[in-house]
């Protein structure tokens, strides 16, 4: 089957759906000629011209409200956020505006949104470019929350989201735009709140998400060397999460390790391990989940530290053997 | 850039509508004083910001539109509310928190929405509602319905970076949305004359290329014709206007509030110019009503809030079972 | 002893160091003559006068960065951010510039502010003005939160925010502020990263927060009817997290409830029962730890379905109960 | 309101500090250039914003500040730094990630900071340093320490609610900072022309209260002069202004950059009102240096960069065991 990147998967679900359907238009900052901050939406203003792929000034607040605003009035907006560092000036219209409306309301009204940005460190940024903070949107009542690793998820995942009737929080990992994978032509939908198991295994449970999910496969890799048969389960959708697939894997492995690249602290991770050890699983526990996650400092701007700010194939190996010694 | 001002009354508004605007100034202002004794006896729960004393902006400013057009609101949105066509009944059912109320009692006094009338809501976040209309003002532009989306809020609010971020996204797309600042003088406590070192908020229209303009916010003739020509100017495609409509809230800003912040006097200065009188003795000049009719309309008004309250109390409650219902659609 | 509210101890603790230290000041919406949306500095413009009082525009964003600012350059600023469900519109300056500046810098510059604000819902003031959003601030390495209990801690913790060096999100609860305790005349320092056993007992724990606490409390009153033990912790801080006294209470009654008023999901439960799981209590943990929060809907106007939105007294007793059966 | 513009040079200023200016800028130039062809060569990780063509703005409005006053950046922040004293050692040293530079390496170009000579940072967020510089003067004004603060940002930022908030802020506390809005006619791709509907972004003052001037950005006389018109203004308690600096930034906006939104033409006219060789120009005019005397200033900060890079590439990396140090104090 023909390969996509990760990148290119985002612009096909977007103009897929743009074509099908006269409501779904993009906006923010640089779509337009310059294609974004990382080049996504590149070709699409010529294809959809500059309405419905709408460049908008550097105002984060002002263009996610006008999003919301567009969505509660009947249009299906796509709102690129540059960088997802950037929520922190957007957080009142997607937290307190698009996720509460329809309840406010009483069942009134609806805003269907995707609001994708991407996240993640390892490009040298820093720490105000490289976040990973979609334990924040998680915890927030309303929202729905999409973390795709491979193209293929991205593709199914972005046309569920644009579909779905509620505001949409889509994280694309920046360091995954250029990674490849299988994705057919035709357009498909992956129903959010299905967790995929990305590799069978028998020993013990890695959770992972986004870039994580790749570092995990590739953990389970080398455990093999060691005979250690791990199973790896990509969530990707945070809210709602896919639960039971979770607790069936660890109730057979008797063992998790939850990772991802945000930090440790309040992390997301806390949510899923607390959940698993809250479920029947914990009956069958052979030792206690492990949680791996960034450390507790800002992303800094050195290349060798930047890394080890955040958990890498060895870490994963390390927490499993943990895990595996402890029973 | 000023927009012309037209203190005689608008040539295409009927009498009849004129004294629906006259009933609705009363529906405003009685709706508020039950919600204030309500409160004031602990048989509302929450928190609530009225409008009394401010009519005239509201019922001006919503005369002016069709059904298919939009407003957004604020906290002290009951007004706005009902000057868009909102059933008082349903109103004071959702401060009840009934589930015949608009929201299901789910809301309350600042989430009120009609959405079927055109009213987007209420919003509890002081400057929140006015990027929300510029959404809207979108889509009406990009599906091309030509509807016209009004946006109210406070002189406060426009010190909220979302006041600059969504003025300038309507200039530089040219959207269909008037902006309305009710200029009460006050924030919550601030006072503007502190808070902006500018005379008028509507001047800073300019910082973003397209007209402002003030107006006496408790005469509802001048709110309906500069609110009239700013619509036809958003309807006809010539982009947003700001109105700075200078009025004054008679109560003091929510539940409990001693208004140390001003005086007794200048209170009094302010009622002084009620905007329901003020109108009513244009209505009778104008030979539109008589005195007797004048009453007779403002009793009604009078009875149809205290129906409301019955309308309300009668109202079943929530049950837990409504609790996860409406979270997603 | 003398009594003194909740919301006169926060008075005084800012009163008190702001006699002691001419750079501590006030900022905030309606804080002079107002005295604040809650009352919390009435008078204080009084003893202070308007420079150090200082009212501002509707400006969160603004008026948070003016602090930080001001921190930057010497001045020790509080922030009073009328209701917390407002940091969203505050939140780049304190996530992107607060926490961020010193570590960006490579140690260089410091900002010493604390950021006092509202939070928790039985006020009905619906959706948008009654969240607990302390999970957020707690996932941002480069902040310190607190959550105080009692008038006794808020005076001790206050003090401690503002004699800190780092900017300190302090989190008062609205229903707490007209509850009473004991609170010494002189000015006195609780350590941040100090959790307080509020009550002492062998079956189960209970890790409670803000309101919960007192919550707790009542439970543990009720459950010892039924000659269940149980023992009551306040951590007081989130950040920094006094680890130790609560997995040396798990370990000793084997069994914990996690309770705040937060959103379950994605709260900070997940990280305070994921942190027991990963400790050595895991070892002496007779059932699995719970975790109670609230609802997965925002905060509902009508009274009954405000108070169902989070955890109450019964909840609590039930979960203890539910932990005591699994045995 | 305007400011006088006095294009004669400010008399106050000596000849060495004229110089010193002409030396300044090349070492802005020279220092992006090298930082550019760094980052093509992939010598550099992460991403730049080159500040090429801007040198007279940066260069012209820190000429007028004093040791203890202060200033605010950006993420095009390389001159500003240099401008207000910084050393370029630990300026590369940084961009290389060592620890001999100014944030040891945890900072990198968008974070560049020298809190001693005080610049108090760049800043990754657009818009996102207005705010802090509004503090910085809440404390010259507080400690009463007759400090100036300088506010850097660009025409994008503008459009940003900070922007807003912070401009009402220091003129309702009638601060001591000067906002300096270097306009390159251009965000990351989105053209001023589009994105704000007034012809000068200066204008947007009028909306707090204070002056607003327009100068041309490329002529670091004239950038003295109004900056420190502007200067004085805050320094003897007269508040804030606003100085639009017109600018143009010749290169893409940070490291990959098709420049699609823009023509070779356009940036050919601009290339032509290069800041350096204009004033360098005036200098010669004014027999204040010789055409000798200026290639030798220019080959010294050239020579300066190339010592730069080489105690850049001395220093040290940071270690695992700087990782979880400066989180807090
Ligand atoms: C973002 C935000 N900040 C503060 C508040 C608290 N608050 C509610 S109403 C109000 C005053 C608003 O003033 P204005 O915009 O003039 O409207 P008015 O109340 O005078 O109608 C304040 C500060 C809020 N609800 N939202
Ligand atoms: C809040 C925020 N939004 C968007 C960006 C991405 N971004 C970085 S620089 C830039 C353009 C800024 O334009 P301007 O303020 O004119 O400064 P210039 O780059 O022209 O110097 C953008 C959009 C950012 N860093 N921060
Ligand atoms: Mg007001
Ligand atoms: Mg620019």
């Amino acid at each position: 089957m023909r390969e996509l990147t990760y990148l290119e998967a985002v612009r096909e679900a977007m103009s897929q759906e743009m074509r099908e359907n006269d409501d779904v238009f993009i906006l923010g900052e640089d779509i337009g000629v310059y294609g974004g901050a990382f080049g996504v939406t590149r070709g699409m203003i010529e294809e959809f011209g500059p309405e419905r792929v709408r460049n908008t000034p550097i105002s984060e607040s002002g263009i996610a409200g006008a999003a919301v605003g567009s969505a509660l009035t009947g249009m299906r907006p796509i709102l690129e956020l540059q960088f997802s560092d950037f929520i922190t000036i957007a957080l009142d219209q997607i937290v307190n505006q698009a996720a509460k409306l329809r309840y406010m309301y009483g069942g009134k009204g609806k805003v269907p949104m995707v609001l994708r940005t991407p996240s993640g460190s390892g490009t040298g940024a820093a720490a105000q470019h490289s976040q990973s903070l979609e334990a924040w949107v998680a915890h927030i009542p309303g929202l729905k929350v999409v973390q795709p690793s491979t193209a293929y998820d991205v593709k199914g995942l972005l046309k569920a989201a644009i579909d779905d009737d509620n505001p949409v929080i889509f994280y694309e990992h920046k360091l995954l735009y250029k990674t490849k994978s299988e994705v057919p032509v035709e357009s498909y939908s992956i129903p959010l709140g299905q967790a995929d198991i990305k590799r069978e295994g028998t020993d013990v449970t890695i959770v992972a998400t986004a870039i994580m999910v790749h570092r995990a496969l590739e953990a389970a890799e080398e455990l093999e060397k060691d005979g250690i048969s791990a199973e790896v389960i990509d969530p990707r959708t945070l809210v709602p999460l896919d639960e039971e697939t979770i607790v069936k894997s660890v109730s057979k492995t008797g063992r998790a390790v939850v990772v991802h690249e945000a930090v440790k602290r309040g992390g997301y991770g806390g949510e899923i391990a607390s959940m698993i050890a809250e479920s029947e699983a914990f009956d069958y526990m052979d030792a206690p989940i492990r949680r791996l996650g960034g450390v507790a400092a800002p992303i800094p701007y050195n290349p060798e530290l930047e890394k080890s700010a955040v958990p890498q194939v060895p870490d994963i190996i390390q927490a499993v053997k943990d895990t595996l010694n402890r029973a | 850039m000023e927009l012309t001002k037209d203190l005689t009354l608008l040539p295409d508004i009927s009498k009849d509508k004129l004294k629906d605007i006259y009933k609705e100034m009363w529906l405003i202002r009685y709706f508020d004083e039950k919600v204030d004794e309500f409160f004031a006896k602990g048989l509302i729960h929450g928190t609530t910001h009225l409008a009394v004393g401010q009519e005239a902006s509201a019922s001006g400013a919503c005369a002016v539109l069709e059904d298919r057009d939009k407003i957004t609101s604020t906290h002290r949105g009951h007004g706005h509310c009902i000057a868009k066509g909102a059933d008082v009944n349903k109103m004071m059912a959702e401060l009840f928190g009934r589930t015949t109320g608009y929201c299901k009692g789910k809301g309350g006094s600042m989430h009120i929405a009609d959405v079927e009338k055109g009213n987007l809501g209420a919003n509890g976040i002081v400057g929140g509602g006015i990027p929300l209309a510029v959404g809207s003002a979108l889509t009406s532009h990009m599906k091309k319905l030509n509807y016209v989306t009004l946006c109210f809020f406070g002189d406060g609010a426009s010190n909220e970076g979302s006041f600059h971020e969504a003025l300038n996204l309507a200039a530089v797309w040219n959207l269909p949305v008037v902006f309305i600042c009710e200029n009460n003088q006050y924030g919550m406590s601030g006072s503007v004359k502190e808070m902006v070192k500018v005379p008028d908020i509507a001047a800073r229209a300019d910082a973003y290329g397209f007209p402002g303009v003030v107006a006496d916010g408790n005469d509802v003739i001048e709110m309906m014709n500069v609110s009239h020509e700013a619509v036809e100017r958003a309807r006809n495609g010539e982009g947003p206007t700001l109105i700075e409509a200078k009025t004054y809230r008679w109560k003091g800003h929510s539940k409990s509030d001693a208004k140390k912040y001003r005086t007794r006097e200048e209170e009094k200065e302010w009622r002084a110019k009620d905007s329901i009188n003020r109108y009513k003795e244009v209505l009778i000049d104008a030979t539109i009503i008589t005195e007797d009719e004048a009453e007779t309309i403002r009793k009604q008004a009078k009875q149809a809030i205290e129906d409301a309250v019955e309308f309300a109390k009668a109202g079943p409650m929530p049950t837990k079972e409504d609790l996860l219902t409406d979270v997603y659609a």
